[in-house]
């Protein structure tokens, strides 16, 4: 599948189009604010029209994971090539750029919820051009991790972000904004040294045939360092199961583990959502703990099937105390943004239950999953983002009975909490059933304690809703505003989704499945396979 | 698909559409909504009687459509995994499509005066047309993953109706409450379901059953297959209300009454009775023994209950479970269509039964707000009494509605009882169970009793208040029609023209025992000779039910008509078991003290732990403070350290130490270094 | 023991002698004088060592320039009116130890190791090694001796920079 | 031999082409005290000579003066290290308002910062012990003066002083190390010491202290722990653009000299079997353990401490004693690759350090203060001075796309590699903890609001700008593009007298 | 009992031990200089004993004459340093010019 507009793959559009618009916001003056505001607009807009183009023209029976083959709109030209010397083999880097089933969902979505970050920063103030600025930079690295190939490639992506979103969190956050802000950066800085570690490691031990000079090369490519026979039989990660193996896949995955983030790496998140402005915390919520599972699925299962498959008892087991344990600090929450940030704590548990279980319904269950999660607590965000906006507090038990006085809002943001507390009808419901569904074939204790996670999640979310919504409404807030017509523009195509994917969630999974199912296949093929003999 | 299931198809959107249309544009309809949805209902009831007929009249066992709704490309157990769903109607869902519309249509029709200037008057409608929508879809679907989507549906729809006065706190926390129970008997259906899907690979009722009669059962093990049906039936506890999650029911009573008709009368709750009937060909014998102890000891605890109480809608609603217990017992002996039958039966004279008392409590505000009384509470049978009179066509329905269900012979409600008890006097046969039997004519008798207690206190003797009495009027004909067409339902020749025995009629010709999957080794007593057994005791039942009844009937009539037996004093002389019943054996306190309790304890627990320890594992020293804050529960004001923190404390703490070092002073970095030189000479040297 | 031994003890005492009253005397001047004392024995050892270039030298850099400005800073930072030359000690246990260690460590490895020693150790022939140095300075050695030349002229220019005395402020 | 002398001078052009502009500038300034302006442009001028004519020098792998002194691409590539961050540094000198109020002795300022540079290109060439010594001297003693420069100023006379007693302790203990392998190799001829020591005639335990004793000497100069405590008072006290002349020319000849000293001297070349590019180190000398444990102290100490740091230069001082860490991460490994790590890290260190430092000098020029809390609300003052310093501060951390992550990465591929995992974690984990102090800064000017809101936009000239921008712009292209860069850091690893 | 080449480097230890112990422990700038001094004296005699033991290697001696220079040199600078320290501090001890620390 191809794809060019003038000449330049899609893929690079999508990721690289943020970064025009980021010059361009640089390039106008400070004081047009509106200009800034809508030329950030129009691009992340054009990015989502771009996604959607993606979407539908992808072929959805074409399976990528690990065969270059079948990548999609696949771009691929060499970055760095620095000759071989004598005593070192050459550095080949290449620009990869592809999708398959795993990342198409993952690059929609961040396309939305970036558009959407910027509906909800419309009433940013301060500092306003180095706002949008940040963002679209942020846009792109997060665009970039979905769609690089080339795990060097990824680990810049993946880096780049960190530095916006410090920035995005720390000048424009809460009152505690430094300490959030840093210590989401040393959380996420601490995981990614150790991914670059492992990464560093991968790249010693394979080695494939440059073709066009023949020699045996060392390199970055994530597929070639999927196939067990581009091993070097000597090299640090060769074998299979050998301590080595185990300790990069234990430091890849603390990596990732500190992104999704997974018990006990998970303490700068609820921080960094309650600091972050509402558009960051739902690009955290929606996209940045998506990029753990995707490097989990992308990187560390195909890479280390042998200890992917070793660990995944231990990662299930994680899974659970996401589960459990994210909804039960969510119930003692009195702030509404540390409630659901929590409550994502609870339902990336879910996507890493659905994929430690190394089954075709656990694995789209988590992907969808991941999807889902991106959306509906992204929404979330924003219902908490319109009502701080309004009230300036967060407070649960300052509210009660909005329903009465905002009866748009309340309407959407009913679709939101039942959507997470998993409604069937709504798109959360299907994706944590699968997750369940294939996580029981694995492991049937662990998956039963840990759909007690639903009851939970129905507790507290109803508990918040009726504290919020239901009730009567305190004398201060008689003059609170009804959801206006941007804010609507914003949550409404969430809720669409929410919705279409609740009836109908073959139109994701229909993307997914053939990835998916490789995805198993190769784990589960590869983890008896010796690597490199 | 065929035709008729188009129909079906039908009769299950048109709620859905009434209630898109409600909730889109029901303010603008304003005070018409009412009748639109009304409207709605009503077509949807013609539809069903057409298809019932149709499908009573057809040769076909089933119709069925089933297509691919998700296909996972996969295969497992040499099974291609792919979740198939589908529609479905048999005898069973003909008549429940019937029972459920016409209900449903019957509330509808009675809210258009009851609700009558409601503040969320449009809301109101909408959230009975996706009430109803999901019920619909749970009669009608062939898979429990549709039975578990529509069953999840119904909880929320019966969340936005119980919580419709969600202003009011009780309200609020009642809906909430009838959630999350319900979610907690979910999570078992739920459990179940994995079970059979791991298994079997598909989801669909006759895929299961067929693999269960192939000889194919979870994990090998019938004890598995036992824990499926069982877990599976813990749905069915918590929408059916079922000892123990039976105490979300009686809070539900906050919803408007002829919600509480509607939903905790005839379908929501009947869900789990049909959930279970549809279930009983994969039930071990061993699971429908459990199930039958659960109905019983429901039934038993809930007419305790219901004796004592004095508010007109929570007698109702424990007699409700009371009955639904009745229902699971009977379908856990294994008298599959009399268990059925009563939820027909139920439907109707309960359904009447809510309205009636919908249309005395609509009278008592009326009046009380009318002498400005603020206090005094409208649903209290003790401030009633007398209405008789002011209300007759109220009284006359309810008394029927009170016959049936205290099983008076002539009434729908003496034909289906007759049939459990009967059955439960086989069970006992078969496998020496005696206790259920005689739990299940205690019970018929208790509730004889109480049914008799609430008509006599609310309709006859005196009212104590002159001036109120004096302004309760008759309910319009919106509310007394409703209460009419379902006291003629009550009647016998609606289901059976013998009025003494139900086993010939129509409904027990079409109600075809299932046929039974399980392996031979671990089903119940077969249903050839189950049959024959009901047929032997049906006349020992028939008797000593009416004669039970009877009995509680004149005990009722002697204490509170007659007052020859007082019941203060009895109140008094037992006044820790009346209170024991009137705190409704403390299961809420219970349940408070114990499941909400530790759940909200472990989550503040938890939270502090996180905040604490998790956050600052290592903080070390200088954290005792603010372990000691937590410990005086200023949580709130504890800033929450993490690694972050703690890489800074040890660092910090580190690189301070380190700093001493630079004192300025030159020479003492010459010894350091000096120092270093020589500690690395022993270090290569020792 | 032959006058070669004789000489060298008594050049060795002086040395190690003057050395310590440089390192432990109270009154710097005195150091300053003594160390005059250290520089000649170390030059007479010198001589011992068939470095007569060498000696010379040191008695004219170390004892003619080195010494004298030692002298002068002495003079130049001591306030004369109250003569309070001397000059205190610190670190006094710690420096004992380490170099008491540090000393012993290096008699034991002199006394132990065996060093590139030529095998013709015998017939050495006394003579002067002023044409050898003279040679060795223009051609082997050419570029140190030149990087040397621009070694002083950053001492000059920068001692003269650092020892400038203000005008007008 | 005067053929043989005559003809290596053709090899050391560039040396002599600054040693001739050192001495111009020095009679320039005599002649006419006035124009500072003629000196740089005189300064300037003879260094761009000298960086053109030490492009002749590539490819030339040959000895000179009777094997004094190496000249080969390793050198060469670090003389352009040095002409180049000597370039920088008279250019900031020029517009470091600290430097120009000296302007009676501003002669001298730019002999002694030539006569450094001159030290220092001899010093990575130099392949004879007592010529290092004598140009490490050289080197330092202009160095002494140097910092002391703004001589009036207490702080300034201290850290010469300072500098000065530090100094000449570490070079007499190191000249004594080098006195003792003369008597047990009986050469001072790096090459000669080695093939003395590959006979295996020599006692280990002289062997070790002598070797211990000179790496007190290189310690020294490269900052390392322990031999690291003059760096900060230095560093603190010194006019800032010595700072950052000593904190990135300074080390690069101090580890230049130190690399070729043990490569040469220690290797065991007779041993065949090993990986190409690799090498080992003669039996008995541990000095691969040394480095590991110097190379983890000084990032660890030198990250630590610099999280306690107010004053900016001094936090700067820290932060290269940490860089200096990651830079000994590449002699651990003894091999090629790690040599070829540490030589691009100088060049990336060489851009992101002197650009931090000079942001910092223009700043000081403005509100006169290198104290970290003055930086609050700086951000809205001069983004753009902000941004680059912030970028400059991304790239000390180590994180991409910037060029100090090339550094780092390509240090840590040469530890992974040579399998040596833990010492690489204790690597990685460092740069987290580097984060927190040098995002401090960046907290400070964009999270922060200045006391006084009211301070007026910094204007600054043209020139100033684009010095900066060419201190930028490479630290951004090497993050992303660092093709050319590698290449030529490998090719120039090769040393003259190693195999 | 003859003098021997360890005899010479006995009396290098000393110096260079003595040289230290005043480099530490004095509190005096100019004395701290003697210390080092004495160091590179100490040297020189290694430099020299070497060079005379090992069959007369030149280098011995070059490297002696190098080191006088830059003793020279040193000292030179080192008292220009001194005295302006003093002018600064009007002290030259060395535990009292301590602005600089952590």
């Amino acid at each position: 599948m191809e794809l060019k507009i003038l000449n330049i793959g899609v893929l690079t559009w999508l990721t690289f189009l943020p970064v025009l618009g980021m010059i361009i916001v640089l390039l106008i003056p400070k004081e047009q604010k509106s200009a800034v505001r809508w030329t950030s607009l129009f691009f992340t807009v054009a990015q989502v029209v771009l996604a959607f183009m993606v979407f539908t023209k992808f072929d959805r029976s074409l399976a990528g994971v690990h065969d270059a083959s079948t990548m999609q709109f696949s771009e691929l030209f060499n970055w760095i090539n620095v000759k071989s010397t004598g005593w070192f083999g050459s550095i080949k880097i290449d620009y990869y750029l592809g999708i398959d089933g795993i990342s198409m969902p993952m690059v929609f979505l961040t396309a939305i919820i970036s558009c959407i970050a910027v509906i909800s920063s419309w009433g940013i103030e301060k500092s306003i051009k180095g706002y949008f600025a940040l963002l679209l930079l942020l846009d792109t690295g997060m665009m970039g991790v979905f769609v690089s190939l080339d795990f060097f490639l990824f680990y810049i992506f993946w880096e780049i972000m960190l530095l916006p979103m410090y920035f995005l969190i720390g000048v424009w956050g809460g009152p505690r904004r430094e300490y959030a802000a840093i210590k989401f950066f040393l959380y996420t800085l601490l995981g990614s040294v150790l991914l670059l570690l492992a990464m560093l490691a991968l790249y010693f031990s394979v080695s494939v045939i440059d073709p066009a000079s023949g020699e045996k090369i060392h390199t970055f490519n994530m597929l070639a360092m999927m196939n067990p026979a581009n091993y070097d039989a000597n090299s640090l990660l060769a074998g299979i199961s050998t301590s080595w193996r185990y300790i990069a896949y234990i430091a890849m995955f603390i990596g990732f583990a500190i992104k999704v983030p997974i018990f006990p790496f998970h303490t700068w998140l609820p921080d960094a959502h309650v600091e972050a402005p509402t558009a960051i915390s739902v690009i955290l919520a929606g996209v940045l703990l998506k990029m753990g599972t995707y490097g989990l699925l992308r990187i560390a299962f195909p890479m280390f099937p042998d200890a992917a498959v070793h660990f995944a008892y231990p990662l299930a087991f994680l899974g659970f105390i996401n589960i459990i344990y994210g909804a039960l600090c969510a119930m003692a929450q009195k702030d509404f943004k540390k409630l659901i940030a929590y409550s994502s704590v609870s339902h990336m548990g879910i996507v890493i239950l659905g994929i430690a279980a190394m089954n075709t319904q656990g694995m789209l269950g988590g992907m969808l999953q991941m999807f889902n999660h991106g959306t509906i607590t992204a929404m979330l965000f924003l219902i908490v983002g319109v009502i701080y906006d309004r009230a300036h507090t967060r407070g649960l038990d300052d509210f009660g009975g909005l329903m009465n006085k905002m009866p748009n809002y309340s309407g959407v943001m009913s679709i939101a909490f039942f959507a997470a507390i998993g409604l069937p009808g709504l798109s959360g419901f299907i994706s944590e059933a699968f997750s369940f569904l294939g996580a029981f074939q694995s492991f049937r204790w662990l998956t039963i304690a840990s759909a007690f996670g639903i009851v939970l999640t129905a507790g507290y979310m109803l508990w918040t809703l009726q504290r919020v919504f239901l009730g009567t409404l305190p004398e201060k807030w008689n003059n609170l505003t009804d959801i206006n017509s941007r804010e609507l523009a914003m949550l409404i195509p969430l809720t669409i989704i929410v919705i279409i994917l609740g009836i109908y969630p073959n139109l994701m999974l229909d993307v997914m499945n053939t990835s998916a199912n490789s995805l198993v296949d190769f784990v589960k093929m590869n983890s008896t396979v010796s690597f490199g003999n | 698909m065929i035709p008729q299931l188009t129909i079906a198809l039908a009769i299950l959107f048109i709620p859905l559409v009434s209630f898109v249309i409600l909730i889109f544009f029901g303010k603008r309809f304003a005070e018409k909504s009412g009748l639109i949805g009304t409207a709605f209902l009503g077509a949807d009831l013609l539809l069903s009687v057409y298809l019932f007929f149709s499908k009573m009249f057809s040769e076909d066992k089933v119709w069925d459509f089933t297509f691919t709704w998700i296909d996972l490309h996969t295969v497992i157990n040499s099974i291609p995994l792919k979740l198939d769903i589908g529609i479905m109607v048999d005898n069973l869902t003909a008549v429940m499509l019937v029972v459920v519309t016409l209900i449903s249509f019957l509330v509808h029709l009675f809210s258009l005066e009851y609700m009558k200037g409601d503040v969320r008057y449009s809301r109101y409608y909408a959230n009975l047309g996706i009430f109803t929508f999901s019920m619909l879809g749970i009669v009608v679907t062939n898979n429990y993953l549709l039975m578990y989507v529509f069953w999840e549906l119904v909880g929320l729809s019966s969340y936005l109706l119980i919580g419709h006065w969600y202003e009011k706190k009780s309200a609020a926390d009642a809906g909430k409450k009838a959630f999350i129970v319900n979610r907690v008997g979910d999570l078992g259906f739920f459990i179940g379901i994995m079970i059979v899907w791991v298994q079997f690979s598909t989801l669909t009722f006759s895929g299961i059953f067929s693999a269960i009669g192939g000889g194919n059962i979870p994990f090998g093990s019938t004890n598995w297959l036992t824990a499926a049906g069982l877990l599976i039936f813990c749905g069915a506890i918590g929408k059916s209300a079922q000892f123990p999650l039976h105490v979300w029911l009686p809070d539900a009573m906050e919803g408007p009454t002829p919600v509480s008709a509607l939903i905790h009368a005839a379908t929501m709750v009947a869900a789990g009775v049909y959930l279970v009937a549809r279930t009983f060909p994969m039930l071990t014998a061993d699971a429908l023994l459990v199930i039958a102890y659960f109905g019983a000891v429901t039934a038993f605890i809930a007419a305790t209950i219901a004796i004592v109480q004095n508010d007109i809608k929570k007698i109702l609603a424990y007699s409700t479970v009371s009955q639904l217990g009745y229902m699971v017992m009977g379908l856990g002996v294994g008298a599959y269509t009399a268990g059925v039958m009563h939820l027909v039966t139920h439907a109707a004279f309960k359904a009447g039964l809510f309205l009636a008392s919908g249309s005395v409590i609509h009278a008592m505000h009326h009046a009380l707000h009318h002498q400005g009384d603020h206090h005094t509470d409208a649903q209290d049978i003790r401030f009633m009494g007398g209405l008789k009179s002011k209300m007759p066509i109220t009284f006359w329905t309810i008394l029927i509605f009170t016959l049936a269900i205290s099983g008076v012979p002539f009434t729908s409600g003496f034909l289906s009882k007759d049939e459990i008890l009967a059955g439960t006097l086989a069970f006992s046969h078969f496998n020496g169970h005696t206790i259920i039997p005689i739990i299940g004519f205690f019970v018929a008798g208790l509730t004889a009793f109480y049914m008799f207690r609430m008509l006599i206190v609310a309709f006859m003797g005196e009212h104590q208040n002159k001036e109120r009495i004096a302004h309760i009027h008759e309910s319009p004909r919106v509310m007394t029609v409703p209460l009419m067409v379902l006291a003629a339902l009550s009647f016998f020749f609606f289901f059976s023209l013998n009025p003494l025995s139900a086993s010939h009629g129509w409904f027990f010709e079409k109600m075809t025992y299932p046929t039974v999957a399980v392996p031979a080794t671990v089903a119940a007593t077969p249903t050839e000779e189950f049959v024959e057994e009901i047929h032997h005791q049906h006349n020992l039942a028939m008797i000593l039910s009416v004669g039970i009844a009877g009995l509680g009937i004149l005990l009722a009539f002697t204490t509170y008509f007659w007052k020859k037996i007082s019941a203060d004093a009895f109140e008094k002389a037992l006044k820790p078991v009346h209170t024991f019943l009137y705190r409704k054996w403390y299961f809420d306190e219970l349940y408070d003290a114990t499941f909400v309790a530790a759940t909200m304890g472990i989550a503040k627990i938890l939270a502090w732990f996180d905040g604490a320890i998790v956050d600052g594992i290592v903080n070390g020293a200088g954290h005792v403070t603010k372990f000691i804050a937590v410990v005086s529960g200023k949580f709130d004001s504890i800033v929450v350290d993490g690694l972050v923190n703690f890489t800074a404390f040890t660092a910090g703490i580190s690189g301070r130490l380190l700093r001493t070092v630079q004192t300025g002073k030159i020479q003492t970095y010459i010894i350091f270094a000096i120092a270093g030189m020589m500690a690395l000479m022993m270090f290569y040297i020792g | 023991m032959n006058l070669y031994d004789i000489i060298f003890y008594f050049f060795a005492v002086v040395t190690v002698g003057s050395a310590m009253v440089v390192v432990f005397s109270k009154k710097i001047v005195y150091s300053a004088f003594a160390l005059l004392f250290t520089f000649f024995g170390v030059a007479g050892i010198y001589v011992l060592l068939n470095a007569d270039f060498l000696a010379i030298t040191q008695l004219l850099v170390y004892v003619g320039g080195i010494l004298v400005l030692i002298l002068f800073g002495v003079m130049l930072t001591t306030n004369t009116v109250t003569i309070d030359i001397k000059s205190g000690t610190m670190n006094l246990i710690p420096a004992t130890i380490v170099i008491a260690l540090l000393a012993g460590m290096l008699g034991g490895i002199f006394w132990t190791s065996d060093w590139f020693m030529s095998k013709q150790f015998g017939d050495i022939v006394h003579t002067t090694t002023t044409t050898e140095i003279g040679n060795a300075l223009i051609t082997t050695h050419v570029l140190p001796f030149e990087i040397a030349s621009v070694v002083l002229l950053v001492a000059v220019v920068g001692a003269a920079m650092m020892a400038r005395r203000e005008r007008n402020n | 031999m005067l053929d043989t002398i005559l003809n290596n001078l053709s090899h050391i052009v560039p040396e002599l082409i600054v040693t001739a502009t050192l001495c111009v500038v020095l009679l320039a300034h005599l002649i006419s005290r006035k124009s500072s302006q003629l000196l740089t442009i005189l300064s300037i001028a003879g260094l761009f000579a000298a960086l053109y004519s030490l492009t002749s020098n590539f490819g030339i792998n040959i000895s000179a003066f009777s094997g004094m002194l190496s000249i080969d691409p390793f050198a060469t590539f670090f003389k352009i290290v040095i002409v180049l961050s000597t370039i920088v540094i008279v250019l900031m000198s020029r517009f470091s308002d600290e430097v120009n109020a000296e302007q009676k002795t501003i002669g001298e300022y730019y002999f002694l910062i030539l006569s450094m540079c001159v030290a220092m290109m001899f010093m990575v060439g130099s392949s004879n012990l007592i010529l290092m010594y004598l140009t490490l001297e050289l080197s330092s003693l202009t160095s002494y003066i140097a910092s002391g420069f703004t001589r009036k100023a207490k702080d300034s006379s201290e850290a010469s002083l300072k500098y000065l007693l530090y100094g000449a302790f570490s070079s007499g203990v190191m000249l004594y190390g080098i006195s003792i392998i003369y008597g047990l190799t009986g050469t001072l001829d790096i090459a000669g010491v080695n093939q003395v020591l590959v006979q295996g005639s020599a006692n280990n335990l002289a062997l070790i202290i002598a070797s211990i004793f000179i790496l007190v000497g290189f310690g020294y100069k490269i900052s390392a722990v322990p031999f690291h405590f003059w760096t900060p008072d230095v560093y603190e006290g010194a006019p800032l653009t010595i700072t950052a002349y000593l904190s990135v020319a300074s080390k690069a000849a101090g580890f230049a000299m130190m690399m070729r000293a043990f490569k040469v001297m220690f290797i065991d070349s007779s041993v065949m079997n090993l990986p190409a590019g690799t090498w080992t180190l003669i039996n008995g000398i541990h000095i691969q353990n040394a480095l590991m444990i110097f190379s983890v102290l000084t990032m660890t100490l030198g990250n630590l401490v610099a999280i306690w740091q107010k004053n900016l230069k001094r936090l700067l001082a820290y932060s290269s004693i940490a860089q200096a860490g990651y830079m000994l991460l590449g002699l651990v490994v003894l091999s090629n690759d790690g040599f070829s790590a540490v030589m691009i890290y100088f060049v990336v260190y060489l851009f992101m350090n002197l650009g931090a430092f000079y942001v910092v000098l223009l700043i000081a020029n403005k509100i006169g203060s290198e104290n970290i809390d003055d930086y609050k609300g700086l951000g809205r003052r001069n983004p753009f001075l902000t941004v680059a310093l912030a970028v400059f501060l991304v790239s000390l951390t180590g994180l991409p796309p910037t060029a100090g992550f090339i550094g780092k990465w390509m240090i840590f591929i040469s530890l992974i590699n040579a399998k040596m995992v833990g010492i690489a974690v204790i690597g990685v984990l460092n740069s987290v903890i580097s984060l927190y102090y040098y995002i401090r800064i960046i907290r400070n000017m964009f999270l922060r609001d200045g006391v006084d809101q009211t301070t007026p936009v910094i204007e600054y000239p043209l020139a100033q700008k684009i010095l900066l921008l060419s201190l930028l712009v490479p630290t951004l292209y090497f993050g992303l593009f660092f093709n050319e860069l590698v290449q030529f850091a490998q090719i120039s690893v090769s040393i003259f007298g190693s195999k | 009992m003859t003098i021997t080449l360890t005899h010479f480097l006995m009396i290098s230890a000393v110096l260079f031990s003595l040289g230290l112990f005043a480099v530490i422990t004095r509190r005096n700038a100019i004395m701290v200089l003697m210390g080092i001094e004495l160091i590179l004296n100490s040297a020189n005699i290694n430099f020299l004993a070497f060079s005379r033991y090992s069959g007369m290697n030149i280098e011995g001696q070059m490297a002696a004459i190098f080191v006088i220079i830059l003793a020279a040199a040193e000292a030179a600078i080192a008292l220009a340093i001194v005295l302006n320290i003093y002018k600064r501090f009007n002290t030259v001890n060395v535990d009292e010019i301590s602005i600089l620390k952590d």
